[in-house]
Parts: structure tokens; C-alpha cells; sequence
């Protein structure tokens, strides 16, 4: 418990949360604030991830948000270049060793899918591997996110630079590109929109999301890359802000949320980021892997740079 | 010779011309008087063939041409705005229709319609540098070079000084001798229709109110309504006139010293 | 490459859509189609304007994509959408409308009466069409084209969705400064390199200005009865509308089905579940509350700027500044404009507040009002203000009492304009909402983060009736402006002293000085 | 009595008016006329105030108006094309004025203004509904209704039909004799000025050709030009008129027939 009392309070009293997580994870943060008193003391307000990222870059502690949940790669640069969170003051027992300034929320696998309808269809092989795609036969039926665009296209990076190292790695990756061809896409969520629409028979992006497709009864299935499911974290922080009450307030939303809403995040994301968390087994990726080197924002753009020369 | 029978206009069954029949002979020089609203621009548009005609008929030298379209009757006109192509020369503007028709006009023609109307100086400049009456002479000119067999002219004084205006009566009156041109003239000016021209249309409501020489019409008025429209302007014009050209006669004058 | 990439689909769009508009915009001058007809037609051109255009990409793929409703229909796809082809096309269903008004309230200029002078001096119709038509519109289609080109040039939202390998510079700025890695000084160095083709819009401008020439009146006349003409052009407007319908219809089908394409099943649980959540309701009301805000700010400053430019005894630099101004707030990325406002006010009293949206929204929608506003005001009387001051007004009087009510069905456009604009933009707006500041079309960019395309396309609609509505009563007031005229008389004769002085004349003046 | 004195006007070095010295009297009507570009409506923009002065003065009653702002000047204008205000019935045009002067003009002096110029018909009339004959009417209403010290017309009459016009000619007389007013008129008719006014200030390029009564121009014309301009201008209408009513005397219409 981290309950708190009282009513809910006047427009500027409440926090105000700025949020890049999916409507499920929203919901689950919603649910552990509004039952441990904090209902009506806050307001949630959910943005894409660029634009989120920006308004970190551009308003620094400015920014109206008291209280952020974000993809921690984007905390950490945004502390780096802004100085703008707070310590946390309370402590949770993660798995990883995490910065002082925020904690993890969920943790996101990437993940092939395919429409099974498009496949048999077209009459495709089965993928395995993420290095099946370059098979020609793919040609035009896949699609991928740009590593420009989207740091879900850095999950497929990881996986590929992990297996093959960096030279063969960028070699696989640009025939992966050539594959996609037109169905190259900016935003992490693209390929799945494509996949979901037919327009191609494989797709690379959050495992979570293809999940959830494969559950509502659509000819959608999630393919577990054997190069591994590599992952990124989301987490919250706290803005550090000079009015200190609402700061306060903010700090113990911020412990609320990573104490209360891990049961039902790990429903949606199945990765154990804390202690004594269990992930139902049918949910999770057959291969977990992590990568080697600390996923930092000169990593990723490493990483471009070796895909894009 | 131009025979209009039993002309009918109606513009969504409202009549506007009703029943106009008349013949005019060729070279004569025709006015078109009444009343705003009277009709004459309609009864030109019928002639020249801008607009169906509801029923009746249009015969030039024998021939029906109540259901030829414009291009074909042969006949040109002259706008009441002139109507010159704003982004062409005076002079492009003159020769416009010869590159449609070639073998219309010789080269000397041209040059001689441009000095009758006097417009030798005006030639290069662009319509925007050109005073009124050297609009409507462009304008003339350019009509005149497509030697229409009836010509047509809405209104062509109205804007015009009293020099440049006698000026060009006097041209229009030459041109139609030289060429022996059948012209139709809109006017709403009495004293111009009946000194220009051979005939006076009066057009009142759609209907001939009068139709005969300048003499006619002010010797024999039909009725009261020519009485009024025309005759009292002319007579107003010729008191004052009267007045101005005998000496110590100004009442005005006298008042105010 | 991707500059000429840019250069090459916005170019050839351009000219396609003005070649298109140009007909479209003939046709309902220079035909005897029935007048009802006519009206019906001029707005079901102008129908994807009332649609954010986020949705022009979806619509593109749900419609000729694989799954496509017309390739269903037709049972193969006619042509890859992605790409070159595809991004062509939705730029041409995306800036058709703009430049058809464009060149639609342009041709309201064009002297009639010289078809007949033309076609009297034995034009052939080919020539006819030339003098009577292209020549006098030389510079409309110059702004025309211009107004095409930069819309497509700075639009990166149709080549997100759809853009395939053929990379255009305007994707190139959002994946540098929205991309993995957020970079605003090399997203700002591209922009940079986006604004010289506005050196030569401008320039083009100023160029075609020299064919620009004024007719004294604008006379209208009889058209002659032409089947052949007037079955050509009916033919033309069906084709053209019904291409834009089967691309859109999609829209007005997806909210009515279970899972499209899988699941075609109808059922409005979807429209139901969305329009149940309680935020829709906030989101649409400040939606509302900010275009209605937009439209009377953004019309009262095209306003003055017209007024300045049109009826001002200013010097002519302030009236060059003031075109150059509309030009360039047309030619700048959304995306650059909105980055720009987020760091120049951040810190500000009014960052996360609706006024800094509103502000946003005035300067991204100024050069069309500011174009409308000003024809008209060089068109009405020059001699009122004189007249005024010799009455006693002061200048801002005689602009109060006489000018404006002049010009109310100018007004009356604007505001629709400014309005719809205000409905469906969204790559400039969207790093200036806040919490308590989001609007519709901002949710609708979360929802498409989200994959909820359901969502999108019932937003989309809501969007899109309320525009229906607003622009059908600004119309109806624009061309009854006498009934405006005429409520202000009643309410004025009904209340107050003032009202029966200026309405029954001099009672309550005094009887002798 | 308002004086000019040696008044110059310039656009861009370009001389317009050039030295103008005439003074006029308290209630005098006074036409001004002249070929077209000869400076007319540029001298009544002067004295109006619109235009500043590039040299000279100008006096009223003695007191030096050359840098007074329009406004303050308390002269008044009537537009050629009227300029009233669409968006306001003929009423509210005429009493515009008195929102902002409400003690200028009594209702019944407004009254009797409307039943002068012949409008009590048409005062809740739409501008857009009224002829323009009645718009002039509304437009000089308009302007009394001010109680101007001076009354500035530019081509009043140009616009109007022949009869028309003498009513309208008769009104303005009766007006400034009613209310001593000094009126000054441009126009382009010879006709018109001569029998409207006491006197006539001719200007050619901008300089005073004749400044004198109708009388002494028409018999005793100043120099060739007021001859060629003026004269020969109202002698060709004499003749057309004499001829027109000298029974058989019409050279037109015996060519014809
Ligand atoms: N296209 C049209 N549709 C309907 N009515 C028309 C049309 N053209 C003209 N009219 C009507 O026909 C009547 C005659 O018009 P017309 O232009 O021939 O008069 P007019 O004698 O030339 O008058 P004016 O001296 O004012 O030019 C008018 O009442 C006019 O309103
Ligand atoms: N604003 C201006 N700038 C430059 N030149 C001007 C301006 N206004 C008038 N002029 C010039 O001054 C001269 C006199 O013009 P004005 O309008 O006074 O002539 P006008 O006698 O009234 O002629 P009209 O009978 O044609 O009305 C003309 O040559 C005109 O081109
Ligand atoms: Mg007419
Ligand atoms: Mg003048």
C-alpha cells in the first residue's frame, strides 16, 4: 500500500501524466491509481512515442506533465540532455540495476507474425528465423519497421547484430530491406497494420500487439524469431518540478503504479521486470534474449549508422 | 435586305420581345430607341444570333437563318464595353479575326480602315493606355476588318464625349457609304438615333412602338408615348440650347451676379 | 534523392490536379447543366476537405490495396499503391479541392461576354477556349499550382502510410526530428532546404503577375445549348465523384463492421464502444471550441491584414510584406511550425493552453482567408471610407458601419473555411496539446499509434458531419447575407434606444440646434 | 467665398494643376469643364482635402484650409458613382451622417429634403432596388442632410437619361438658391454647364482657360481652344436640333429613301 485519502481535487491540483504506453497499459495504470485513492487527482494523457519524445527534448522540466511513463532508452537521453527527473524516493527490487530516476513498467518483446491467410494464399513457407526473410521468396510479402522511424525496427536490429555480428549482421539487414521494398514503414506499428490488412503475409514488430490480434480470432499468428526476442523497457519517472507537493504527490503515483499495476501489465506484456514475478507460460517468447551492451540512445544510433552506412 | 417575322422572345415564358416584324434595307443605317428594359439589347442578340429565338423568323437576302448559329449568319457587332482583349495590343486586337480569316483583308485595307478611323498614333499601345473613344474606334476597327454583312452596335456612343462622339457618327455614316454596310445601331439618346440614321426603331415593352424616318417621328409621332420619351427630351435639349445662343438670355447667370 | 523524389511526385501531382480542377472549375461556368446540379456537384469535389488528412493514406490502402474495397470489387488489385503511383493519387484526391476553389472563385472574374467576341471573329474552339479561359486564369493556375505543389511538398502523412521505397523529403524531416532518435537541429536544416522552392513560389508568382490583367466589368451571357458539351462534362463530374466516393466509402463502411476485412459483418457495437467513452466528449467539445475560436480569430486577422493590404494608405513594403507573409505561412512543413511554436513558447504563460493552439491554427490557416478577403475588398467601392470621413465617421467607424457589412458573405466563407481547416489539421497542433487541451484530431493520431482504425474512421465521420453541417450553414448565410442584415434590423427595432434611432430615423433627436 | 491661390498639384514631378488662382462666390454655382485628363477631378480632391496641396493656398472666409484635414473642412462631395452603401436602405444612407452629428439636421428639415428631391416612395428601398436617377437623388440627400458650407458634384449627371436629368439640373438650382449654397460641379458637357451654372471654369492641361459666365464664353470665347472645344461642340447639337425640327431638312434620312 501506498494509499492515500481524501477527494478528488481541483484542476490545478492534479498530476498530470504524460504517457507513450499502449491503452492497455494506460488502463492498468489507471486501474492501480484509482483504487488505492488517487481517483480524480490525476489526469492521463496519452501521446506517440516522437511526440512524446520531443516535448521531453524541447520543455525540459517546463513540460506540463509531473509525472511521465516513457521507453526508459528516451528517459535516460532526455536526462542527459535536460537534467529533468527526479530521484526516485522509493525503492522496488528490479531485476536489472535501473538509474536512480525511474523504474521499469513493462517490458516489450519483438516478434515475427504472420497472416495465415496471406500465406497460404501466396503459398509461403512457414518463417523461422528473421533471417529466413531474406529468402527471395519473401519478396514484397514483408514488412518491417524502419530503424530510422521506430525503436521497435531496433529490436529486430538487436536480434540480427546479436546472432551475426555487426558486419554480417548490416549485410542481412539491408537484404531485409530489399525484401520489404515498399513495405518498409516509419512507425513501429506499421507492419502489423499491413499484416492486419492483408497487404503483406509477414511482419516484424511488438509481440504484445500481434498477441493481442491472434486472440481476437484474426488470422494472425506470432512467430518467435530463434534469433531471439530481444526487448525494451518502458518506465515512469517523476519531473522534477519546483512546486514540491505536487511533486510528492506525483512520487507516490509514481510508486502506486510500479507496486499495483505489474499483475495486470504482465497479462499483456508477459516479461518479469521486478523480483518475484511470474509470467504465465503460454505467453511467453520461446527465446528471451537480452542484449550484450546497455541500450543507450549512441547505441542506437550505432546501430543506424552501421544499417544505413 | 434583313426580314425579321413575327419575332418572339421569352426568357422562362417571360415575353420580351413580342411580335417584332420589319424589313431593312441593305446599306441603311438603322437605330434602336426606348426605354431601359425596352428590349433592344435582346433584339440585337436575336439578329446577331447569340440567343434562340422562341418564334418567328430571321431572313437575310431570302434566306432563313433562324436557326444558323452566329458564326455562320456573317454578322458582327460591337460591345457597349467594347469588349477588347485586355492582353493583346491595339492593333492585335484590330487584326484578330485575320488570322481566322486570312484572305479577308488585304494589308492596305487594314492600314486604311486605321487611318479613317484616325488611329494611326494609337496602334502599338495597349487597351489599358487608351482613351474611350479610341476603345470604341479599336473596336470598330476590329469588327469592321471581319466585313460583316450587317453590323451591329449596342450602345456605341453612350460613353463619349461630345467631340469624339459627333466625330465618330460621322465615321460610322461614312463607313456604312463606303461599304455599303447595313447597321444597326442601340442607342438611348434620341438626338443620336434620329441624326444618324436612316430609320428609327422605337421599342417599348417588348413591342414596336414606331418604326420610320427621323422626319416621321418627329412630324407624326404615333402616340403618346413617343410624345413623351422622345420628343420632350429633344425639346428640352433645344430650349437650352436656344437659350445659350441668345445673348443675355441666361436666367442662371443673371441671379447670381 | 529524396528532394528530387519530392520534386518529381509534387511536380507531376501539381499539374495533374490543376489540370483536373481547371476542368472541373470550366465545367460549372461554361455549361447549361441544370443549376441544382451544379451546386450538388461543386460540393461533393470539394467532400475529402471535410476529412482530416491522416485518413487519405487508410482510405488509399483499405480501398485499392490488396484487401481494398474496390479491388474486392473489381477482384484484382489495378496497381501497387505503394510508392510513386500511390502517393500521386491521394496527393491529387488530397489538394484537388483547394485548388478547384482556387480556381472556381477565379473564374466568377472572367468576362464571359468574349466567347462571342471570339467566337464571332472565327475563333476555332480550341482558340476560344485559349483566350476566353487559360490566358486570363494564367496566374490563378500559377497560385493554383503552387498551392498543389506545397501541399503535397511539405504533407508527410500520406507518404508515411503509403510512401513504400519512394522516400520524399517531407518523410525524411519526420523520421529526423519524430523519428528513433529525435534530432531538431538536423530536422531544422532540412526544413530549411524545404523552404527554397517558396523562394521560387514566390518568384513565380510575382512572374505570372505580369499576365495578370483586370476585365472592366464581368459581364455574363446566354450559353447556347450544347449536348455534346454539356453530356461531356456531366460524364467528367460523375467519374471524378464517383472515384472519390469509392475511395472514401470505405470510410463510412469500416465503422459498421465487425473486423474489416475478415469479419464483414455489420453490427454498430464498434460506434457504440467509441462513442461511449466519456473523453470523446471533451475531446469534440474543445475540437469545436478551438476551430470556432480559430475561425473568428484567423478571419479577424486575415482581416486586418487584407484591410491593411487592399484599403490602407501604407506604404508598399508593408503591403509586400504582408504577401510574402500569407505565401510563406503556406510553404513552411506543419510539422516546423508547430516544432517552432513548442520551443519559442515553452516556459510562456500560455504553453498547454488552448490559446497557443488557437494562435497555431490562425497562422497555419492564413493565406487562403487572406487571398478571399482581399479580392473582395479591392473589389467593393473605393470611395466609402472618404464618404464616411466626410460623414462624420472615423476610419474605423465607416470599417464597422460600412465595409464589413459589405463584405459579410466573404466573412461568412472565411469563417466556414477557417473552421473546416481548423476540424482536420493535425501535424502542426500536435506538439502543442496538452492534458486538458487535446482535440479530435489529435485522438486520432493516438488511435492510429494504437492500431485502432475503427476509431480513426468513426472520429474521422464525426469530424466530417460536423464540417458538413458548418459548411452548409455558412453557405446558406453567405448567400442570404440580407438575412443577417435583416435579424440585426429586428433585433435592433425590438431592443434599446439605439436601435430605433438608426432603424425609425430621428425621434430622439433634438428638435432644433 | 472660397479662394484658391496659385494652387499646384504634382503626382511624382508630373504637374496636374498648375497654377490655379479663382475665387468663388458665397451661393455661386460654379461648373467645371474640360477634356477628359484636363485636372477636374483632381481640383475638387483639392479642395475637397482628399489630395494634399504641392503648393498655393487655399481660403475659406478668409481662413487658410491648405493643411486642415479633410474632415475638419466641412465641404462635402457626391460621388460619380455615388458611393452609397449597400448594405443600408435609402434612409439609413440619407441619415448616416446624423449618428454621428445628431443635432445637424432636424427631422423635419430631412423630411422636407426627402419631399424636394422627390424620394418619399423609395426611402425604405434597398440601393440595390433604386434606378440610378434615384440613387443620385439618395446620394445628394445624403450629403445635404450634412449641411455642408460647400457642395462638390462630380459628373452628377453623365450617368442619366435626358429627362432625367433637367429634373435633376432644376433640383440642384433650387437647393443651393434654398439653402445658399456654393456649389461646384464637374462635368464634360458644354450644354450642362452652361445652363446649370453662373459660372464656368474651363481648365485645359491643367491650366485656367476661361473662367467666366456662360454668357461671355459662349460669345465672347477666350482663346481657339475654348472655340474647337466648347463651341464647336454646342453648334453641332444646334444644328442637329434645328434640323431635326425643320420639316424635310434631315440629309440622313433623304439619302436613304
Ligand atoms: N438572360 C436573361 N434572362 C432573363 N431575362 C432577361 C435576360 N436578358 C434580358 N432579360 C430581360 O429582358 C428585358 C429586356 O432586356 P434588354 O437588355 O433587351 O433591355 P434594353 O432595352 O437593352 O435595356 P437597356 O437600355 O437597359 O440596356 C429586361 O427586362 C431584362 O431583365
Ligand atoms: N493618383 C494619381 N497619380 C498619378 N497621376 C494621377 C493620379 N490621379 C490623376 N492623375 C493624372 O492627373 C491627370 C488629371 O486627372 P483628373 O482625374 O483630374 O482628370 P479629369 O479632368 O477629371 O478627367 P476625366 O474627365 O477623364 O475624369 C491625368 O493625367 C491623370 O492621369
Ligand atoms: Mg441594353
Ligand atoms: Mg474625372
Amino acid at each position: 500500500g501506498c494509499g492515500s485519502s481524501g477527494d478528488s481535487a481541483s484542476a490545478d491540483e492534479q498530476v498530470v501524466i504524460y504517457t507513450n504506453a499502449d491503452p492497455e497499459a494506460q488502463d492498468a495504470f489507471k486501474h492501480a491509481l484509482d483504487s488505492n485513492g488517487f481517483e480524480g487527482k490525476y489526469v492521463m494523457q496519452a501521446f506517440g512515442t516522437s511526440e512524446l519524445g520531443g516535448k521531453l527534448m524541447a520543455e525540459g522540466t517546463n513540460i506540463e506533465a509531473d509525472l511521465i511513463t516513457m521507453s526508459t532508452y528516451y528517459i535516460d537521453s532526455a536526462q542527459k540532455e535536460n537534467k529533468m527527473f527526479a530521484d526516485l524516493t522509493f525503492d522496488a527490487k528490479t531485476l536489472q540495476e535501473t538509474p536512480s530516476y525511474y523504474k521499469p513498467t513493462t517490458g516489450q518483446f519483438g516478434a515475427i507474425f504472420v497472416n495465415t491467410e496471406v500465406l497460404q494464399k501466396e503459398n509461403l513457407p512457414m518463417p523461422k528465423s528473421i533471417k529466413d526473410l531474406t529468402n527471395p521468396v519473401y519478396k514484397d510479402k514483408i514488412s518491417l519497421p524502419d530503424i530510422m522511424g521506430s525503436s521497435t525496427s531496433w529490436l529486430l536490429a538487436q536480434a540480427v547484430f546479436d546472432a551475426y555480428g555487426e558486419q554480417e549482421g548490416a549485410a542481412i539487414l539491408k537484404q531485409l530491406e530489399a525484401n520489404a521494398g515498399p513495405h518498409m514503414e516509419k512507425s513501429g506499428s506499421g507492419p502489423l497494420k499491413k499484416v492486419k490488412a492483408g497487404e503483406v503475409a509477414v511482419g516484424f514488430g511488438l509481440r504484445h500487439q500481434g498477441l493481442m490480434e491472434e486472440q481476437k480470432g484474426l488470422p494472425i499468428k506470432v512467430v518467435d524469431p530463434t534469433e531471439g526476442n530481444f526487448f525494451l523497457t518502458e518506465g515512469v519517472a517523476v519531473i522534477n518540478k519546483a512546486d514540491s507537493k505536487k511533486k510528492e504527490l506525483a512520487m507516490k503515483m509514481a510508486e502506486c503504479i510500479v507496486k499495483n499495476s505489474r499483475q495486470e501489465l504482465l497479462k499483456f506484456y508477459p516479461m518479469a521486470l521486478y523480483e518475484g514475478e511470474t509470467v504465465d507460460k503460454t505467453f511467453e517468447p520461446a527465446y528471451p534474449k537480452q542484449y550484450k551492451e546497455a541500450l543507450t540512445v549512441d547505441l542506437l544510433k550505432k546501430h543506424q549508422q552501421l544499417i544505413k552506412g | 435586305m434583313l426580314e425579321l417575322k413575327h419575332i418572339v422572345k421569352k426568357y422562362d415564358e417571360k415575353v420580351i420581345l413580342n411580335d417584332i416584324s420589319l424589313t431593312v434595307e441593305d446599306g441603311e443605317i438603322i437605330s434602336i430607341l426606348g426605354p431601359s428594359g425596352g428590349g433592344k439589347t435582346t433584339l440585337l442578340n436575336v439578329i446577331l444570333g447569340i440567343t434562340p429565338l422562341s418564334g418567328g423568323q430571321l431572313l437575310y437576302k431570302g434566306e432563313d437563318l433562324s436557326r444558323v448559329p452566329m458564326q455562320k449568319r456573317g454578322f458582327n457587332i460591337v460591345f457597349q464595353d467594347y469588349a477588347l482583349f485586355p492582353n493583346l495590343t491595339a492593333y492585335q486586337n484590330i487584326v484578330y479575326g485575320l488570322r481566322n480569316k486570312p484572305g479577308i483583308a488585304t494589308k492596305e485595307e487594314v492600314a486604311d480602315l486605321i487611318r479613317l478611323l484616325d488611329l494611326q498614333d494609337h496602334v502599338d499601345k495597349r487597351i489599358s493606355q487608351l482613351s474611350g473613344g479610341q476603345k470604341q474606334r479599336v473596336a470598330l476597327a476590329r469588327t469592321l476588318v471581319m466585313k460583316p454583312k450587317i453590323l451591329l452596335l449596342d450602345e456605341p456612343l453612350s460613353a463619349l464625349d461630345g467631340v469624339i462622339k459627333e466625330s465618330i457618327k460621322e465615321r460610322i455614316r461614312t463607313i456604312a457609304k463606303q461599304y455599303h454596310l447595313t447597321t444597326i445601331i442601340v442607342t438611348h439618346d434620341p438626338e443620336e438615333a434620329l441624326t444618324l440614321s436612316h430609320r428609327v426603331l422605337i421599342l417599348n415593352g417588348g413591342k414596336i412602338a414606331q418604326f420610320d424616318t427621323p422626319d416621321n417621328i418627329i412630324h407624326a409621332p404615333k402616340d403618346d408615348f413617343i410624345k413623351k420619351f422622345i420628343l420632350s427630351q429633344l425639346q428640352i435639349k433645344r430650349d437650352n440650347i436656344y437659350k445659350l445662343f441668345e445673348p443675355g438670355a441666361m436666367p442662371a447667370a443673371r441671379q447670381a451676379q | 534523392m529524396s528532394l528530387r523524389n519530392s520534386f518529381a511526385v509534387s511536380g507531376l501531382e501539381a499539374f495533374i490536379t490543376v489540370v483536373l480542377a481547371f476542368v472541373l472549375a470550366y465545367g460549372l461556368h461554361y455549361t447549361k447543366l441544370p443549376e441544382k446540379f451544379k451546386s450538388v456537384v461543386q460540393i461533393l469535389i470539394i467532400l475529402p476537405m471535410f476529412l482530416p488528412t491522416l485518413t487519405y493514406g487508410f482510405a488509399v490502402i483499405y480501398s485499392l490495396g490488396k484487401q481494398g474495397l474496390i479491388t474486392q470489387i473489381i477482384g484484382h488489385q489495378l496497381f501497387s499503391i505503394y510508392g510513386f503511383w500511390g502517393l500521386l493519387i491521394s496527393y491529387v484526391i488530397y489538394t484537388l479541392p483547394p485548388a478547384f476553389v482556387l480556381l472556381y472563385n477565379a473564374f466568377k472574374y472572367v468576362d464571359k461576354h468574349f466567347i462571342i467576341v471570339s467566337q464571332i471573329m472565327g475563333d476555332s474552339p480550341l482558340r476560344t477556349f485559349y483566350i476566353t479561359s487559360v490566358r486570363p486564369m494564367i496566374g490563378t493556375i500559377a497560385a493554383a499550382f503552387i498551392l498543389s505543389f506545397f501541399l503535397s511538398f511539405t504533407d508527410f502523412g500520406i507518404p508515411a502510410s503509403i510512401g513504400g521505397q519512394y522516400t520524399v523529403v517531407a518523410t525524411q524531416l519526420y523520421m529526423v526530428m519524430m523519428g528513433a532518435v529525435p534530432d531538431f537541429q538536423s530536422g531544422s536544416a532540412i526544413a530549411v532546404i524545404m523552404l527554397i522552392p517558396s523562394i521560387v513560389a514566390v518568384w513565380l508568382l510575382r512572374f505570372t503577375e505580369r499576365f495578370n490583367f483586370r476585365y472592366n466589368k464581368i459581364s455574363t451571357f446566354e450559353l447556347a445549348d450544347d449536348k455534346v458539351r454539356d453530356g461531356f462534362f456531366a460524364a467528367v463530374y460523375v467519374v471524378v465523384i464517383a472515384a472519390i466516393f469509392a475511395i472514401f466509402a470505405i470510410m463510412f463502411i469500416v465503422p459498421f463492421i465487425k473486423s474489416w476485412p475478415y469479419q464483414v459483418v455489420f453490427t454498430t457495437e464498434t460506434l457504440q464502444r467509441i462513442l461511449s467513452d466519456r473523453s470523446i466528449e471533451t475531446v469534440y467539445t474543445n475540437s469545436v471550441m478551438v476551430a470556432a475560436a480559430t475561425a473568428v480569430i484567423g478571419t479577424v486577422l486575415a482581416y486586418m491584414a487584407a484591410l491593411v493590404n487592399a484599403r490602407s494608405q501604407l506604404p508598399g513594403v508593408c503591403k509586400m510584406l504582408m504577401d510574402a507573409c500569407a505565401m510563406v505561412t503556406n510553404t513552411v512543413p506543419g510539422m516546423v511550425l508547430g516544432v517552432a511554436f513548442l520551443f519559442a513558447f515553452t516556459g510562456s504563460p500560455i504553453q498547454n493552453t488552448f490559446i497557443i493552439i488557437i494562435l497555431l491554427n490562425s497562422v497555419r490557416e492564413f493565406t487562403t482567408p487572406y487571398l478571399m478577403i482581399q479580392a473582395s475588398l479591392s473589389k467593393i467601392n473605393m470611395s466609402w471610407e472618404t464618404t464616411g470621413a466626410l460623414m462624420g465617421d472615423s476610419w474605423l467607424k465607416t470599417i464597422f458601419r460600412v465595409i464589413i457589412p459589405n463584405t459579410m458573405s466573404t466573412v461568412f466563407q472565411m469563417l466556414s473555411y477557417i473552421f473546416i481547416q481548423a476540424m482536420v489539421t493535425i501535424s502542426a497542433i500536435i506538439f502543442v496539446t496538452g492534458a486538458r487541451t487535446m482535440v479530435m484530431t489529435t485522438k486520432i493520431t493516438q488511435a492510429q499509434y494504437f492500431e485502432k482504425y475503427d476509431e480513426v474512421f468513426v472520429l474521422s465521420l464525426l469530424i466530417f458531419l460536423t464540417n458538413i453541417i458548418v459548411k452548409v450553414i455558412f453557405d446558406y448565410l453567405s448567400s442570404h447575407d440580407d438575412i443577417v442584415l435583416h435579424v440585426k434590423q429586428k433585433f435592433q427595432s425590438i431592443f434599446g434606444k439605439e436601435a430605433k434611432r438608426q432603424n425609425a430615423g430621428l425621434e430622439d433627436l433634438p428638435e432644433r440646434i
